[in-house]
């Protein structure tokens, strides 16, 4: 049975959200508090959305620092299966666990609205339940959620399939339209929107069970 | 210029007759310090001095009802354990200056009015006013209002969930920023602002206390903008008071003082505001009916050589005051640390003192260090609750009996119908995409419909299968014309709101914003708007449970039209399905659900509507405010969506109420979100298209006969009014508009009048 | 002429600064000792077509009171591009 | 010693900067004409404790490097303020 760790930076917010997604499924979780220095018992790690440190200087520019990371990233080192959801995924990228950055969105206004996204690669602890080319209906809450790379990056990810879903409909101007990216190995995968804001039809969509269910190695063609 | 220096109590915003009642109170001359607290603590902003004989009229009371108005916010029983919290305020002069600042210093405080209750704050509302967007100074306060409660709201994690958008160019030098904050909590963590037990110490959470605010919030808010370009006729002295908002500060606050409330480590609580520490002291103290000694050397500060007036009355941000027993310092101090937040014991809880005639004084003591010297000394409650009141002259404005006689509703209508609706419409995506209106997975139906909807849940509630539904409505084009009226149908929208989400309303909280008190028209508005809304609540059962008044919106001495703003809260039962919203679909019936005319003199009267607005046209005789059909018909409504959201399936598709722009907008607007027309055969003109006023609702129904038949027995009126279908929305042979132009143009609306688009 | 114009926009002084304040609290976890009163700002940089120099400053600076800035909170200081 | 440092952080040539390009497309409406090139950074000031200039300046880089801006798009310039 799978247990998730859900990190809580100060300043996060979608902590209990995530541990309401998990609880959907049927899955243990717990928070783990920042200053922690260890993970515990648990096989998955959730870096939540918000704002941790306030994104002061740069969303997740602080928070890579916490005492905790050191933890994530050796256990992302072994392999473990680790998500980052939008600021989650922002301080992926600061940490250096996940190639590129994350830029303020086209508009230059913070964007919460509901987005398609197509499935592009299922290489990915994410999306190893879902179809290449599926079509999912998530919601994304960011004001920097431009993905962006420098042209070696970009070549790389594409040649290790580490694209893993893109926006139908780009709504922030991210480089490729992609929404979320994984790390070589697939085991490490960040994406801007939220997919534990889509676990209910009476929310508006339930298309993030895929996604997290595979995550957790529920989905049907989980390994 | 030369001219004699104005005495210090008047410079501090005192009037010589204040100044008397300090010298009776204290029974000697103040000194400095001490006319400063009580120029601060009897300002209009702080004192309700003007307001506060008014309000006593509005009905607070009812079984549901845990906390009335005089706390931070108003908390009622909302079943299974749990209790809902709300409470509205202004932050409209702070925004005039500094939209984004103060529009986020907006959110900030009225969030920490919500938790200092031990709610979760869960859900923001803003309504907002600006002048006309043809002016440049317009558009740049509306982005900037806009980004400020969207960077501060979003950071500090809560949901905003919905708000109101009105242009009128009376708001143009003195936009209107009011935000509203539900939270909930579970009833045995109800927390009060009172301060006991002697020997307690006061703890100051939060931030560090700066120069910021000096007198802001309260002398701003207590004064108007004198010239004509209103807020850069401000003189340099009043700039310095602008603050900054710390978002990240406050999440680490919300979460650190609902877990010291968790771990009952707290006697009382209180958020520092409008007056800082020196408000959120002698509150507390007075509540109490204690003494307090406040230390201004025990208070951190973020600047050197800081006078004690401006440490106490500093509204410097995101703190909180906290009432400890000493032994539970450390655990406080834990707490504290955990989160990362400052905490200071800056006083002690002291013994009244017993006055001559044998009656006990508590007395707020600020002190130079605990044993130190005294520097200001006066009764806690003298600060808190005894500023004068007033009964300000009112009169009634000389010009009404020819505006009400200036009716547009006799108009012809010239021009074309279609153009008419299309310049109405207009959608607010724009400002609510940038608020996350989705945080904590509670919200079934979010900004954009008639109400929000949320399921009554959070980290730390009771399991409850209830919802709690909110809307804010204002309508001062009515109210400009008869804000008795005015405010009574402004109350029946609010409620019609909730009821087209399948809630009944619990609770009532209102921002009163009006022009100068010394104006005795505004004091009439005042008091007459008042009582429109002691009557609608009374007649609606709707008990009022906390608000604020704004006063002093003026520019260039001209008034803003009366603005009183209502947030009405209500509960759903249970809530396990989605309610219908605007989703009609092809074939459905369309019906109007209420009586097709209005009570009142006319039947479709256009006064006070957007039509008759649009042209100019700002006189003329509002419908009246009918009791008995109201009632029957919200209570309908709210029935027949309940039950869909009890997971019932039903006929019915679609809800919507008539409100602004009238019948001819409200099924526009189904038409644009869902991209299917409409026809309606029949209608009596444009008067019946546009007309404004509460009390009637389009439903789509799968089964006409059937909802009928359930009108009837509910002895509501219902109207046939056509069929959905098409892509074309043609209403009455007066207008016949394609489905996506009415989409597009209401769409990009905003976007194009902020020249964005 | 083209003039390439630097804009320095920071808050007044008094004004609270929560993001510099942040930083220089997260500063000693990161092994950073030493470092104090951190202010953050913005800068800008772009080219102006103008006469001459002082008309190009004078134009960057109404821009910056105008647009970039607002005074009431903030400062706004140009300078041309070595 | 004490030095105050300043910071410049700006985008990397060829890294897009949407807040650049969308204060470029304001301009012309609020009637300011002939300006091109708009690229917005950030910029830090702050207190260093060091022994001399050069020892701060180098704290203050190696700082500016790690935190203060993001490599993979920016670049961080450290000067002593005057
Ligand atoms: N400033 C705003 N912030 C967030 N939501 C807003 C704002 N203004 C309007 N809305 C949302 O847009 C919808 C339409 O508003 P409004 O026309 O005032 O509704 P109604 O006529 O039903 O009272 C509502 O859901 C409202 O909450
Ligand atoms: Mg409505």
């Amino acid at each position: 049975m799978t247990r998730v760790g859900v990190i809580v930076f100060p300043g996060s917010n979608c902590e209990y959200d995530a541990l309401g997604a998990m609880a959907q499924l049927g899955v243990e979780s717990e928070l783990i508090f920042h200053s922690a220095t260890t993970l515990g018992d648990v096989d998955a790690v959730i870096l939540p959305g918000g704002f941790a440190h306030g994104d002061y200087l740069r969303p997740g520019a602080l928070a890579r620092f916490s005492p905790v990371m050191a933890a994530v990233s050796a256990f992302a080192a072994e392999g473990g299966a680790v998500l980052g959801i939008c600021n989650g995924f922002q301080i992926l990228t600061e940490a250096g666990l996940l190639p590129g950055a994350l830029q303020k969105n086209r508009g230059l206004t913070f964007l919460c609205q509901s987005t398609t996204l197509v499935v592009a690669s299922t290489h990915s602890v994410l999306t190893r339940a879902a179809r290449v080319g599926q079509e999912l209906v998530i919601p994304i809450n960011h004001f920097s959620g431009a993905y962006t790379c420098d042209d070696a990056t970009y070549d790389s990810l594409v040649a290790h399939d580490q694209i893993v879903l893109r926006y139908k409909d780009n709504p922030n101007g991210s480089r490729d339209d992609i929404a979320g990216v994984a790390s070589e190995a697939g085991n490490v995968v960040g994406l801007m929107p939220h997919p534990e804001r889509a676990m209910s039809t009476l929310l508006g969509s339930a298309d993030g069970r895929v996604l997290l269910e595979g995550f957790v190695g529920l989905g049907a063609s989980a390994r | 210029m030369s001219s004699a220096p104005e005495p210090l109590h008047r410079a501090l915003g005192l009037t010589d007759s204040e100044l008397d009642d300090i010298r009776r109170v204290l029974s000697r001359e103040p000194n400095h310090l001490e006319l400063a607290l009580y120029g601060v603590m009897w300002s209009e902003h702080c004192s309700y001095k003007s307001s506060r004989l008014h309000l006593k009229r509005l009905p607070s009371k009812a079984v549901h009802v845990l906390v009335g108005p005089g706390e931070g916010a108003g908390v009622i029983d909302a079943g299974d354990g749990i209790g809902v919290a709300i409470r509205i305020e202004s932050h409209n002069h702070p925004s005039a200056i500094e939209p984004y600042q103060g529009a986020a210093t907006g959110v900030g405080g009225i969030l920490r009015d919500v938790f200092s209750m031990g709610a979760r704050p869960l859900a923001v509302m803003d309504p907002l006013f600006f002048g006309n967007l043809d002016d440049a100074r317009n558009r740049w306060l509306v982005e900037g209002v806009v980004s400020g409660i969207s960077g501060y709201g979003n950071s500090v994690g809560v949901p905003t969930i919905g708000g109101e958008l009105t242009f009128d160019q009376c708001y143009g030098a003195n936009p209107l920023v009011n935000v509203l904050a539900v939270g909930a909590l579970p009833t045995s963590r109800l927390a009060l602002a009172v301060a006991s037990g002697l020997g307690n110490f006061a703890v100051l959470l939060g931030s560090s206390t700066g120069r910021d605010g000096i007198g802001g919030v309260s002398v701003l808010a207590s004064a108007g903008f004198s010239g004509e370009d209103g807020a850069a006729s401000l003189d340099d002295a009043k700039r310095p008071s602008v603050q900054v908002g710390d978002p990240y500060e406050e999440k680490r606050l919300i979460e650190a003082c609902l877990e010291l409330l968790d771990l009952g480590l707290v006697v009382g609580i209180q958020d520092l505001g409008g007056a800082g520490l020196i408000c959120a002291t002698s509150e507390t103290a007075a509540k109490g009916g204690v003494g307090m000694d406040v230390d201004v050397t025990a208070v951190p500060l973020r600047e050197a050589g800081m006078q004690p007036y401006e440490i106490m009355t500093s509204e410097s941000q995101e703190r909180m005051l906290a009432i400890i027993t000493p032994e539970n310092l450390e655990a406080v101090t834990a707490v504290c640390d955990k989160w990362e937040i400052r905490a200071n014991v800056v006083g002690h809880v002291v013994e009244p003192v017993t006055s001559s005639d044998g009656t006990t004084v508590g007395l707020l003591r600020v002190r130079n260090g605990f044993d130190g010297e005294i520097l200001a000394e006066v009764p806690a409650s003298s600060l808190a609750d005894e500023a004068p009141l007033y009964d300000r002259p009112r009169q009634r404005p000389s010009d009404l009996d020819a505006v009400h006689a200036d009716d547009p509703t006799d108009d012809e209508p010239v021009g074309d119908a279609n153009a008419d609706l299309l310049d109405l419409l207009v959608d607010p995506a724009w400002v609510y995409r940038q608020y996350d209106s989705q945080l904590f997975l509670n919200t079934v139906v979010g900004p954009g419909r008639d109400a929000a909807l949320l399921r009554l849940a959070g980290p730390g509630l009771p399991a409850s299968e209830r919802g709690f539904a909110i809307s804010t409505d204002s309508n001062p084009r009515w109210c400009a014309i008869d804000p008795r009226q005015g405010t009574a149908l402004t109350v029946a929208e609010g409620v019609a709101n909730l009821a087209c989400v399948g809630a009944s309303a619990k609770a009532l909280v209102n921002c009163l914003n009006f022009g100068n008190p010394e104006h005795p028209e505004v004091m009439w508005q005042l008091s007459e708007s008042v009582d429109g809304m002691a009557m609608a609540c009374d007649a609606l059962a709707v008990p009022v449970i906390g608000g604020n008044v704004s006063l002093y919106n003026e520019s260039g001495g001209r008034d803003i039209d009366p603005t009183p703003v209502v947030g009405l809260l209500g509960i759903v039962d249970s809530l396990v399905s989605a309610p219908p919203g605007w989703n009609w679909r092809e074939g459905d019936a369309v019906v109007l659900v209420g009586h097709r005319e209005a009570a009142g003199a006319r039947p479709f009267p256009l006064a006070g509507s957007r039509w008759a607005t649009r042209r100019g046209r700002r006189g003329g005789q509002l419908a009246s405010f009918d009791a008995a059909r109201l009632v029957s018909t919200f209570a309908f409504v709210s029935r027949e969506v309940a039950s869909i959201c009890a997971g019932a399936s039903g006929d019915v598709t679609a809800v919507h109420d008539v409100s602004g722009g009238g019948l001819a907008a409200a099924l526009a607007e189904m038409a644009a979100v869902t991209g299917l027309g409409v026809s309606v055969a029949r209608l009596e003109g444009h008067g019946e298209l546009f007309a404004e006023f509460p009390g009637r609702f389009v439903v789509a129904t799968s089964d006409a006969e059937a909802f009928v038949a359930r009108a009837i027995d509910a002895g509501v009126p219902v109207t046939l009014l056509g069929n959905v279908g098409g892509s074309r929305v043609r209403l009455g042979g007066l207008i016949d508009v394609a489905v996506d132009q009415v989409g597009a143009r209401r769409r990009d609306a905003l976007e194009v009048a902020l020249e964005l688009a | 002429m083209n003039y390439s114009v630097i804009v320095e926009v920071t808050l007044r002084p008094g004004i609270a600064d929560p993001e510099g304040a942040t930083i220089e609290r997260a500063l000693p976890a990161l092994g950073f000792s030493g470092v104090r009163a951190v202010r953050a700002g913005k800068l800008f940089r772009f080219d102006i077509e103008a006469l001459d120099a002082e008309s190009a400053l004078a134009s960057a600076q109404s821009l910056s009171d105008r647009l970039l800035s607002n005074p009431v909170i903030e400062d706004a200081a140009v300078r041309l591009e070595e």
